[in-house]
């Protein structure tokens, strides 16, 4: 039972993975880019550690598991927040 | 299970192959360390399936420091883009 | 007795720990620890006479699994050179460098370098000479880069670069070694070697990091502004045993290691290298406008000489006649170091007395520094090779293997190098001795002007009579 | 993983480093090569992982990918125009169009000459089979090593020579980078997004680095990774603004810069007298020898890498004899003026002036 | 043989000599010293293929220490070189 929905949360996360990726490569400009790779870190590396924490049944690899999201949930929402203040400064010209 | 992981491992390295198309394409700084950054997510993940596939478990600590230091590289290119644009 | 290699490495290491910890006593504590590591090689030299060749096994493990050090009667020869040398221009340099901050950053680095020139000529370990390579290279740039002209910066970077390079061609030949062998050391290897596609690229890499490293020709573009900017005392130890500590592992490898790998047509090819080498440092350092840049493309030339030795040693039989040319070839690379060195302390005088080392404009430098002049004289002496310097008797050597083996066309080589040699120092000395109107007051600076008499004077004489000493110490080790 | 997964695997790793690794050497836009270089290094980190080298993947992941690229970022930086300084050339520079695109063929083709040898002295060696003598060695002498990661043995106990050797090339490269200046004035404060992260990024990254130094002796880690990771903590704070970032002062700062060496050393020395090899540990002391060492050696390693990003002497910090007091500060890096008060707090120069531009 | 072994260690060869390439040609200073650390990853790379022993077994830890020695002794050389750049272009910048 738990396999099965570790197996779920895999493929969910993956799922989310390629979806921003193939965003990533098809979307017309960089905020919307910024836009979906922001949903791949946060919830496909989400789902996968997810599931992978289900799959170890081991508290402290479990702990590493929910840290490593939370630090990716963290990078990626300040390096966004600075890679579109950056992009945003080169456009006005300051 | 482990079929599954492998399958997973591959579609993740597929999506960091997708991220290097657009590192390589660009057009802007801003593109590129975004999809470094997908780069270093998609590794991460990676990371995680291979320390189950390949049963090493230190490849999780791998992944955590990856992680913990993405937010650095980003910090660092956007703190030398400022510096420039006062010259 | 075999203590000694490791107090060789530590003691200098300890040096440069304890010149950092007290900046304001940097420059006794590095005559002191620069003393106690001259006393070491001192030991090692009359334990290598005496026992043979030395080795220990750091951390008591067996060779392969642990690291060994090792000394024979080369590599302890070229140890108590670097004493000599180093011990000589920290005297030079306890008097050369005027302001406090620079003297405090300059001791640690020059105990790091003679740490790494000591680990490097003991190391018996393919991987632990990647790694002392690169202590010794970076040590170098460090100090090169100490003079503090744009064009030092300039040379020091491209030096490091070019460095690097080299280190890393060398260390993917040891990777392939590891491939093939499975172990790095280089007594094990010696044993197993044998010519074929693995061994032959992964000399061929190897050696051709450290041709980059000991600039010979045409790989030679780096050396002379890296040497030619550098602050005195640091020209002084490039050229006499920076370039030379390269060399050594090229003469390592191909002479010992990985003798059964070498054709003739490889060592014919260092050979004419290294003719080239002589021509066109030689004459180079002929039209130079500078002394520093002289001495530079003279170390060019001498580079050279050493070289075409191997096509020599490759086509002698073993036996007295090629252990004489080995002697030989020693010989001449002591030689070499102490007039070298020598030379660069005084011009380093020249240059500090006057400003300038324009040689175009030396006139009345022998009446204003008389003993400097006489180094000059005594290095220049040791560069041509006239009797009685080493350079004679290592000449000699490489004539008479020449002649033994049919190969006479290094003879021409060797005498228009010599003849060229002459002319550019009587060149400088020509001027040097060109008179003044109104000659300043002869100057003596005892602390800077000793060490490159002393120098010069080892070349010059002492080592044409050691010559038999050196060849029993070398048979006695071999 | 099966086979035909895996090559597919495989293959798109390969595929990625040499992609990476010729786009960031093909491109004249320094920004960008850096970029794609820790992007190399990132991937890099997956294949050691791959090729079950978990110790190298931690440092790959810590330097390769982390502080190289943080050191090559910030020299960008000061790089007015992405093309940059072009010159001095590694080789002669010859004059004409004609000869140079000769040089430039020639080269090439002696590159791709030199892969091919390369590749086929490879495919010989991997032939032969006495391979696996120095692993078996490494195995056997194991139990006596003092630690359970044979990584960790051989680094620290087999080859620890070569270890003290390196940290000596640390210490070298730093004495160096203090000789050629002082240290660049610091970034401006990234934000209060970026702090409130380094708020809480800079205790994790310390925890780590004790975590891995701690887990060295018997799993994956050790001092190198451990040092790199404390280097990054102290490099977040930096990149947040702060002026504080841990750094010693005075003789402490000179202290911490050779313990890495001066430990190792001692050790090595002391054993010596007492009768035993140089750097021979006695079994039973060997594993507390080594965390010893390796302590020593981590806040060597951390602080080495903190001054190396710094990029030159910090004038606060490390003080040299033959500067006066009231000298004016030396004119390259402006940011970095000293405090002419000696008794001065433990605080790094550069930076301060930035801070206020929050 | 192993796969992996060839596989990874003839990628090993083609990075350094990219590496190699970019290094001696390479216009842009900074650039020459990222081609050097290229290489070095590429040496590296050969070395890990060479200690892998395949999936399941402990590979050669010999090479894995080597590499981290490396990696250590090539961001010392990477740290030194970029302060040379700095000053270097401070010296321009003066002059």
């Amino acid at each position: 039972m738990i396999d099965v929905l570790a197996a779920v949360l895999i493929l969910l996360g993956l799922g989310f993975y390629l979806a921003g990726s193939i965003g990533l490569l098809r979307l017309p400009d960089l905020y919307a880019r910024l836009h979906a790779l922001t949903k791949a870190d946060n919830l496909g590396l989400g789902l996968l550690t997810a599931g992978l924490a289900l799959h170890a049944q081991d508290l402290f690899t479990s702990a590493k598991l929910l840290l490593i999201w939370l630090a990716v949930l963290a990078a990626s929402a300040a390096s966004a927040h600075l890679i579109a203040r950056h992009a945003r400064r080169r456009e006005t010209g300051t | 299970m482990p079929e599954l992981l492998a399958v997973s491992a591959l579609g993740l390295m597929l999506s960091l192959f997708l991220g290097l198309l657009r590192v390589l394409r660009g057009p802007g700084p801003g593109d590129r360390m975004l999809a470094a950054q997908l780069i270093g997510t998609s590794g991460v993940g990676v990371l995680l399936l291979l320390s189950v596939l390949l049963k090493q478990p230190a490849l999780i600590d791998v992944a955590l420091i990856l992680a913990l230091l993405a937010a650095v590289a980003a910090a660092a290119f956007t703190g030398q883009a400022q510096e420039a644009s006062h010259d | 007795m075999a203590d000694a290699l490791v107090w060789l490495v530590a003691l200098p290491l300890a040096g440069a720990l304890a010149t950092l910890l007290l900046p304001r006593a940097a420059t006794a504590v590095a005559l002191a620890t620069g003393l106690a590591t001259g006393t070491a090689a001192a030991a090692l030299l009359y334990g290598v006479a005496t026992q043979g060749p030395l080795h220990y096994a750091i951390g008591g493990w067996t060779a392969g699994l642990g690291i060994a050090l090792r000394a024979d009667g080369l590599s302890a020869l070229l140890v108590t050179m670097t004493a000599l040398v180093v011990l000589a221009a920290s005297v030079y340099s306890s008097a050369y460098f005027g302001d406090g901050s620079q003297r405090a950053r300059f001791w640690p680095l020059w105990m790091l370098l003679w740490t790494a020139l000591n680990a490097l000529l003991l190391s018996g370990d393919l991987f632990n000479l990647y790694v002392t390579l690169e202590l010794l290279g970076l040590s170098a740039v460090a100090l090169a880069a100490l003079g503090t002209t744009t064009a030092a910066v300039q040379a020091a970077l491209r030096y490091l670069l070019v460095g690097l390079l080299g280190s890393m061609l060398f260390l993917a030949g040891v990777s392939l070694i590891y491939t093939g062998y499975g172990t790095l050391d280089m007594a094990t290897l010696a044993a197993v070697v044998e010519p074929g596609p693995v061994v032959w690229p992964a000399l061929a890499l190897m050696t051709a990091g450290l041709l980059l490293k000991t600039a010979l020709f045409p790989l030679h573009f780096w050396l002379p502004p890296a040497h030619a900017s550098a602050p005195a005392p640091v020209s002084a130890v490039l050229s006499a045993l920076v370039v030379k500590a390269a060399f050594y592992l090229v003469l390592r490898l191909w002479v010992d290691v990985f003798a059964d790998a070498v054709t003739a047509a490889a060592a014919a090819l260092l050979g004419v290298l290294g003719a080239a080498a002589v021509l066109w440092g030689s004459w180079r350092a002929l039209r130079a406008a500078r002394l520093k840049l002289l001495a530079a493309y003279s170390t060019v030339a001498q580079l050279g000489y050493l070289f075409m030795f191997f096509p020599l040693l490759h086509a002698l039989p073993p036996g007295p006649a090629r252990d004489l040319a080995v002697g030989g070839l020693v010989i001449l690379a002591l030689t070499h170091g102490f007039a070298k060195a020598g030379l660069f302390l005084a011009i380093g005088v020249i240059q500090q007395r006057s400003g300038h080392d324009t040689i175009g404009e030396l006139d009345g430098t022998a009446q204003r520094l008389p003993a400097t002049t006489f180094a000059i004289a005594l290095a220049g002496v040791a560069l041509i090779g006239l009797p009685p310097s080493g350079a004679f008797l290592g000449k000699w050597q490489l004539l008479a293997a020449s002649f033994a083996t049919g190969q006479w066309w290094w003879i021409v080589v060797t005498a228009i190098g010599s003849l060229l040699a002459a002319a550019y120092t009587f060149r400088v000395l020509g001027r040097a001795f060109g008179h003044r109107p109104y000659p300043n007051q002869p100057v003596t600076v005892a602390r800077e002007e000793w060490p490159a008499l002393l120098l010069g004077a080892a070349a010059a004489v002492l080592l044409g009579l050691a010559g038999a000493p050196v060849w029993k110490l070398l048979e006695a080790s071999a | 993983m099966n086979t035909i997964t895996l090559l597919v695997f495989d293959g798109l790793l390969l595929i990625s480093i040499v992609s990476l690794a010729w786009a960031a050497l093909a491109t004249r836009d320094a920004r960008r090569s850096v970029i794609l270089f820790m992007a190399f290094g990132l991937v890099l980190a997956l294949a050691w992982g791959r090729l079950l080298a978990p110790d190298v993947a931690l440092a790959e992941a810590a330097i390769g990918a982390g502080l190289s690229g943080a050191l090559l970022l910030a020299a960008v930086s000061e790089q007015p125009h992405a093309a940059g300084v072009v010159r001095p050339s590694i080789s002669q520079n010859p004059g004409r169009a004609g000869t140079r695109t000769a040089v430039r063929w020639a080269i090439t083709l002696l590159c791709a000459g030199l892969a091919g040898i390369l590749g086929w002295a490879l495919l010989q060696g991997l032939d032969s089979s006495a391979r696996d003598t120095l692993a078996q060695a490494v195995a056997a002498n194991l139990a006596i090593s003092g630690v359970s990661n044979p990584v960790t043995a051989v680094l620290l106990n087999f080859r620890a020579y070569d270890t003290l050797l390196e940290l000596a090339v640390l210490l070298t490269a730093v004495l160096g980078i203090f000789a050629l200046g002082q240290a660049r004035p610091g970034y401006q404060c990234a934000g209060p997004v970026f702090d409130s992260l380094a708020r809480w990024l800079a205790p994790v990254l310390v925890l780590i680095a004790g975590y891995l130094l701690w887990v060295g002796a018997h799993a994956p880690g050790g001092a190198f990774q451990a040092g790199a990771t404390l280097a990054a903590a102290a490099i977040v704070l930096r990149l947040a603004g702060r002026s504080h970032i841990g750094l010693p002062a005075g003789g402490s700062l000179r202290l911490v810069t050779v313990a890495g060496v001066a430990v190792f050393l001692l050790v090595g020395l002391v054993l010596l007298l007492l009768g035993r090899p140089f750097l021979g540990y006695p079994p039973a002391w060997a594993g507390a020898l080594i965390l010893v060492i390796e302590t020593a050696a981590m806040l060597t390693i951390a602080t080495t890498l903190v001054l190396a990003f710094l990029g030159g002497r910090p004038q606060a910090l490390w003080r040299e004899p033959g500067v006066r007091r009231d000298a004016p500060p030396a004119s390259d890096a402006p940011g970095a003026a000293a405090p002419a008060n000696e008794s001065a707090a433990p605080s790094l120069a550069a930076g301060t002036q930035e801070q206020t531009r929050c | 043989m192993l796969t992996a072994q060839w596989l990874y260690g003839l990628t090993g060869c083609v990075v350094v000599a990219l590496g190699l390439r970019a290094a001696l040609l390479h216009p842009s200073l900074l650039q020459r010293i990222v081609a050097i650390n290229v290489m070095g990853s590429g040496v590296f790379l050969v070395l890990i293929a060479v200690a892998y022993r395949g999936p399941g077994v402990a590979p050669d830890p010999v090479p894995h220490a080597l590499v981290l020695t490396g990696i250590v002794v090539a961001v010392s050389a990477t740290a030194l070189a970029l302060a040379l750049v700095r000053r270097l272009r401070a010296e321009r910048n003066d002059g």
